[in-house]
């Protein structure tokens, strides 16, 4: 699922507009792939090493850790985890919230009570958790 | 904790050479279908468009367009298809005809996500069909985008035009450029919506008549475009400078 | 940190019998005139009726009932002022012509503000007009006062018709009670909403034709009272056994 | 400005419901009011006091602190205090404000760029800081 591009895209300019004005090397960046999204991490990988040529992330280390993602019932206080339900969805439906997933909602309703009202407490999309440059550290 | 996705819109956004937002504050004054049919008829004059239905709750242009059986392509990110030479892209294609009760923030968040990885390519337009309100609808799109226009509609009732009164005060505290309004649905003209454009120095660029065949001609480009709706608007569109 | 606002609401409206909330998801169908002048029917019947306008975004119910030179009285909370009969409660005592542009949380707080101090007394029922949309707007509604019942507005187009049966979908899931659905603005019956109805097996309670004259009865409650729209709402209050 | 006493009910009420289940006595309660609010101090420990009588808060201390209200632009990411700016509200601004505290979105612009598009961090209203019941403590 190619559009893991356009989110490696994002990873890579978000880093070098904040480390524009800074003088150090870029050392290490971590990034976390939300559960939810279903970023496909193989796929993000490259597409980070192969955008980053030519770009201040060239020599960095690339730390990609996966974020698991957990809800919230607003209706009964429930709170559950992605992976408990993964295997409900259908292809379509994971395809879907692949791209927005804030579609979970159409989908996935409380476990407890039946609600679609429910928050994404974690594990949405992709973070950068800290950028890493000489003697100093952003997040 | 950094969201990359903001950072990567201006680049999205790079070759769309302006961002027209069809908006109000009020509900069912015709964006959507001022939208969609001005879409048409500027894809139609040789002009390259792109139409981005952001009412996530109400999305109405695929219906208005009869988009059935076109889905976005994903390559490097998502390329919206065409319809009738429109690039258009909408919630639909992922939700089909169940609701998504999103709340706000995560209204905010699916902006955030289309606006970062869709790939509309070369544009000269760009239009937004904005959803009704001037909370999150209107600031959203004002800072994510940063380089908005907008295009007004109001119908001649009070109930709209004092809405759209807020909505004018609010975009002018954002200092955003408004192209002007359309005064849409008029069945017989009361000078109301110049007048509420001349109290803000705003540019009024006509009336729409309300248009009963217009119904029937929902879900078909080619019979929207011969509606008296579509050359009123296309008579607009000259007066915008859009055309 | 505790908010303590919420478990103060069921105290707020003990003393009242029923709440029915006018919502559609979608906008421009006539929420507001519809929960305005039934409000307007029910108390010209003897029944002691509050009404609170949710539309923080375009307030609209203030101007169809005239209502200026009325303010809330400050007493151990808020005491909503007495229009034609109606409590009548909204956030234009407090913003005026202003906008507010209010994000989504921010208008969960201003509406679990005015639920925890609004002092409503004694109610046959507490009229609420939604705004459009289907996400915190209706949720909070849900969430906050646990023991609404709906009524539903739409016109006879497909725009209006299919944002609708996404928001009866998404009352369906949150198990909540329909007492029926309304047409209006109708030109010529296309059966179009008795279908919609029959779909989701909630009741048809009529329909209200477009009325050209309600432009010039808005603000003044005696001429709302006088229009077909008033009367043909009077039966669909019968139909409903709010009559 | 007696609204006071509504708010000072729902502080009672919301205490009453979260200690029902627990068997300990309410020893002290600790609320904030929000500089946003203006709530009227001396009003609302009056209103506290005589609401309290024949209820579990009867013997219990209540300490009312202050919360310093706070903004941050949603636009250009400045931040200001409320105390900054509480001169430049007129009566029926600040009466406004009182009553429905996100009001202040209508009178106030940021005061570095002019946006009403902005956060209210802290000290919007009326807050239980904790309840200290025999033996624990609830927040
Ligand atoms: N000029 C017009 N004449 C007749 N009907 C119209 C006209 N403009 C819009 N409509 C109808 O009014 C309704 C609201 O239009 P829509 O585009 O959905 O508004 P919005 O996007 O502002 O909610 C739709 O049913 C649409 O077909
Ligand atoms: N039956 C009707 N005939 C003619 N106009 C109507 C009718 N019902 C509503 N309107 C008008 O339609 C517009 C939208 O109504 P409104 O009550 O503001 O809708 P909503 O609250 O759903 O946004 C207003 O200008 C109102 O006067
Ligand atoms: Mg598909
Ligand atoms: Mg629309
Ligand atoms: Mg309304
Ligand atoms: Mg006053
Ligand atoms: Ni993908
Ligand atoms: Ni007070
Ligand atoms: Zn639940
Ligand atoms: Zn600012």
């Amino acid at each position: 699922m190619m559009h893991e591009w356009a989110l490696a895209e994002a990873v890579i300019r978000a880093v070098e507009e904040i480390v524009r004005e800074k003088s150090g090397r870029v050392i290490e960046v971590k990034v976390v792939l939300g559960e939810l999204q279903q970023v496909e991490e193989d796929i993000f990988r490259e597409a980070i090493t192969m955008l980053s040529r030519n770009t201040i992330l060239e020599d960095a280390k690339i730390v990609i850790d996966r974020g698991e993602a957990r809800f919230k019932c607003r209706n009964c206080g429930f709170e559950w985890s992605f992976s408990s339900l993964k295997s409900n969805l259908g292809e379509e439906e994971a395809e879907a919230i692949h791209f927005i997933p804030e579609i979970i909602h159409v989908f996935v309703k409380c476990p407890k009570c039946g609600s679609p009202d429910y928050e994404v407490t974690s594990g949405r999309g992709v973070w950068i958790e800290y950028i890493k440059i000489e003697g100093e550290e952003l997040d | 904790m950094i969201d990359p996705r903001t950072y990567i819109i201006g680049e999205r956004l790079r070759e769309v050479k302006r961002i027209i937002t069809v908006a109000s504050g009020k509900g069912g004054v015709g964006k959507s279908l001022v939208s969609a049919t001005l879409s048409l008829l500027l894809s139609s004059r040789g002009k390259e468009i792109g139409l981005l239905d952001l009412d996530f709750h109400g999305p109405s242009c695929h219906i208005i367009l009869g988009a059935t059986d076109i889905e976005p392509l994903e390559e490097y990110g998502i390329v919206p298809p065409r319809l009738n030479g429109v690039k258009f892209m909408t919630i639909a294609y992922y939700i089909g005809d169940e609701p998504a009760p999103l709340r706000g923030e995560e209204i905010s968040n699916v902006f955030i996500e289309l606006l970062s990885v869709t790939r509309w390519g070369k544009l000269d337009y760009l239009i937004i069909d904005a959803p009704p309100g001037i909370g999150d609808e209107i600031a959203d799109i004002v800072r994510l985008v940063r380089r908005c226009e907008f295009i007004l509609v109001t119908t001649p009732s009070k109930l709209s035009l004092l809405t759209v009164e807020r909505t004018i005060k609010f975009l002018k505290e954002l200092r955003q450029p408004v192209i002007g309004l359309i005064e849409n649905m008029v069945l017989r003209e009361s000078g109301e919506g110049i007048k509420l454009a001349e109290k803000y120095g705003i540019k009024y660029l006509g009336s729409i008549p309300y248009t009963v065949e217009i119904e029937d001609a929902i879900g078909s480009p080619s019979r929207i475009l011969e509606t008296v709706f579509s050359k009123k608007l296309a008579e607009i569109a000259v007066a915008s400078g859009l055309l």
